[in-house]
This record gives structure tokens, C-alpha cells and sequence, in this order.
């Protein structure tokens, strides 16, 4: 399974801050955004973003970098602290 | 000393101070940031704040952050505290703090840090207007 | 608001802190800079250090210099406090503070303000060593 | 009449802090200085530095700028505050 988080306004778009997900036919990010989108067509909208930043594990990533089971995934508009 | 910390309460800026300069007499240069909240971001009228952010992973960039600002630049000391839930208007919403034998280190070390808090430690903030709420979006 | 002193006593950073701050709600970015006495100036070991300067002509360049800074940087309020006089080991020396709605100005203006301050203001340190005493030199 | 001041190690080593001298004969800080360098050479040495700094009525100078009675110049070694 993965843990999957969502943050700041794409949380209030997705109406959901965290679901959970069968890793199964996961490899990369990118596999998971493609899965995220198919959900329907506000997902597709929000996932589209291509300012949207993402996070396995609590570290900062691009879209092809590897998932595996038990992973945590976080997908968040630009930070806007400080 | 690196001191890290994420909190609703507000920050003593004395206290931080006089924790990076304590038992420090290696350091000549001593340079702060805070960053507060102001009258007009973004053309609005705010009445408050409200900072979410990702807990766990908050932390740890900014662990990271200072831990590579002690690699990048002469710097000994570095505090870093930012708050989250609600602020209002002046509120204090962010320190850092860093000490170095040298003026430029302090100063280079301060700036790189707050530039990259900014574009990778992940907070948002919501602004509460008249008008209602609404997330600021990065510059 | 333009604060300049230069003292023998002591200087309290975060009374200084305050009056940046005070009744100041458009400026979000508070940037200080404190120098010290350190431990090793030139590779001599101190004790104490003495600061001569030029009375009058110190606080007028100093009130020129925060007046220049308000004039090319967007900064509101500037806080210059240079201490004169017997200093020893890790004693304050300089507090600079700015406050600017924008946190590169206010980088840029303490920064700048230092920089000017060391090349132009009339102040010249003479460190007590073990071995007696010595002027400092210039970089 | 011209109030001539001298700070730091370069008050040391002329043995002098001020001074006052008659204005006649002298019109820019050049003037000043050579009248300087002839009383003696301890002196001639000290203003002969190049890197030695001045002010004239408490503003920093060239040695080309005016002096006119009545005038405070002073003699300086670079400076090392902050």
C-alpha cells in the first residue's frame, strides 16, 4: 500500500487531505499522477498543474522518481512560507 | 548548535539571540531575518493568517537546510524557527538566525536560507480578508 | 524612522528590535546584523580592544549613511548603534537593523549599510593583547 | 586660522591629536599636507602613506578639496569600525 497526502489549496480542490492505494502497477510518481487522474475530471484538472510539487518520503522529487510499497507520496501547490 | 523548530507559539527573538551568541566567542558576525505579517500582500486587506504545513517533512528540510548552509558557508550557529496556524496582522511568522567569523558568511548564509525556505520548505499560507479566504500563490 | 547612537555602554538588541518594529505594520522583513569582539582578530590573542573615533563625524556619517540606504534600497526604518570606548572578548560592538516590506531590500540596505559603515565611518580599533597593544588594520 | 585634527595610530605616532595653524598660504588640503611633511621627518614619513585618509568640516575628502579659515581638517588612518 502507499500513503498518499495532499496539501494547502489542492486539498480544498480534491476535497481529501490523505487516502491510502494498492502499489500494485506503480514503479514511479509519474504512474501514481496518471492513476490520480483517472479518478475523474476535477482530479484530472488538479493533477495537471505542472507547477504542482511532490514529495516520497518527506523529500522533494520529480515525477520519474521511483515508489514502492509503504512509501508516503505528498503532491502540494508551490510553498509559500517565510 | 543548530536549533530547528516548527510551532504555533510565537518566538522570543531575545531568547534566540542570546542562544546563538551564548558560550560563542568564536563568532564576530551575528545576522537575523524575521519575517512578519504585513498590512498588503497580494493587494489585500488581511485580517489574519492561517500556515498549514506537511508536519514531518517541515522539519526535516529544515534540518537540511541549515545542515548545508554549515557545509556552503563559514557559519557555526544557525536557528531556524517558523510557526504555523494562525497569525494575525505583525505577527511574527518566521526567524533565522546564523553566526560566523565573517560578515559576508553571516550575511550570505541568512539570504541563501530564507531564498530556499521560501521555494522548498513546504508551508501555505491562507490569507483571511474582508472578503474571505484565500491561498496565496508563490511569487 | 533613522535611530543613530554611538555610546560607550552596552546596546539591548531586542529594545532595538522593538523600535524597528513598533507601530510598523507594512514592513514584513526585519534584517539585524550585530559585530562582536572575537576571539581572534589577525591571529592575536585578545583580551580586550579600545575604540577611538572621530566625535561628530561619526554620527554624521552614520546618519548619512541610513539616509542614503532609505534612498536606494525600499526600506523604512533604519536602527545604527556603534559602541565606543574599552570592549572585551565578545563584547557587542555595531548593532544595524532595517525593516522593509521586502526581505531582499532588506538584506541588501543592512548589508550595504555595513559595508559603507566599515570603509568610511571614523572608528579605529586598537586591540590589548598579552603581548601589549596594537592597531588594527585595515583589510 | 585652521583646526587640524590627527586619530588613530596616526595621532601615536606624530605624538599629536590637534593643532591649530594660520590658513594663509594654504587653499586646497594638498597645501596643508606638504606644510605638514616640513616640520619634520616623522612627519614627512607619516603623510607620506598613500592610504592615509581625511576630512574636511568632518566630511571625507581628497587631498585636491578646498580649505578656508576657519576650516576643521582632519588626518586619518584607513578605518576599522564595525
Amino acid at each position: 500500500m502507499l500513503t498518499v497526502l495532499f496539501f494547502g489549496q489542492l486539498a480544498d480542490i480534491l476535497k481529501c487531505r490523505s487516502l491510502s492505494m494498492p502499489s500494485q502497477r506503480i514503479t514511479t510518481v509519474h504512474d501514481l499522477l496518471s492513476i490520480l487522474q483517472d479518478r475523474d475530471p476535477k482530479w484530472a484538472d488538479a493533477f495537471a498543474d505542472d507547477k504542482l510539487m511532490m514529495a516520497v518520503n518527506q523529500t522533494l522529487v520529480e515525477a520519474k522518481h521511483p515508489v514502492r510499497a509503504g512509501d508516503e507520496v505528498a503532491f502540494f501547490p508551490p510553498v509559500t512560507g517565510g | 548548535m543548530l536549533n530547528i523548530a516548527v510551532q504555533q507559539e510565537d518566538f522570543d527573538t531575545l531568547a534566540l539571540y542570546r542562544q546563538l551568541t551564548q558560550d560563542n566567542i568564536q563568532d564576530g558576525a551575528i545576522v537575523t531575518f524575521v519575517g512578519r505579517v504585513r498590512e498588503f500582500n497580494q493587494g489585500h486587506d488581511i485580517k489574519a493568517m492561517a500556515l498549514e504545513h506537511y508536519p514531518g517533512m517541515t522539519e526535516a528540510v529544515l534540518r537540511e537546510l541549515a545542515e548545508t548552509a554549515v557545509e556552503r558557508f563559514a557559519v557555526n550557529h544557525i536557528s531556524i524557527v517558523h510557526r504555523v496556524g494562525e497569525l494575525r496582522l505583525a505577527d511574527q511568522i518566521v526567524f533565522v538566525g546564523v553566526s560566523s567569523p565573517h560578515r559576508k558568511d553571516a550575511f550570505a548564509a541568512c539570504q541563501w536560507i530564507m531564498d530556499t525556505l521560501k521555494s522548498s520548505a513546504p508551508f501555505w499560507k491562507k490569507e483571511i480578508t474582508a472578503q474571505g479566504t484565500r491561498w496565496v500563490t508563490a511569487d
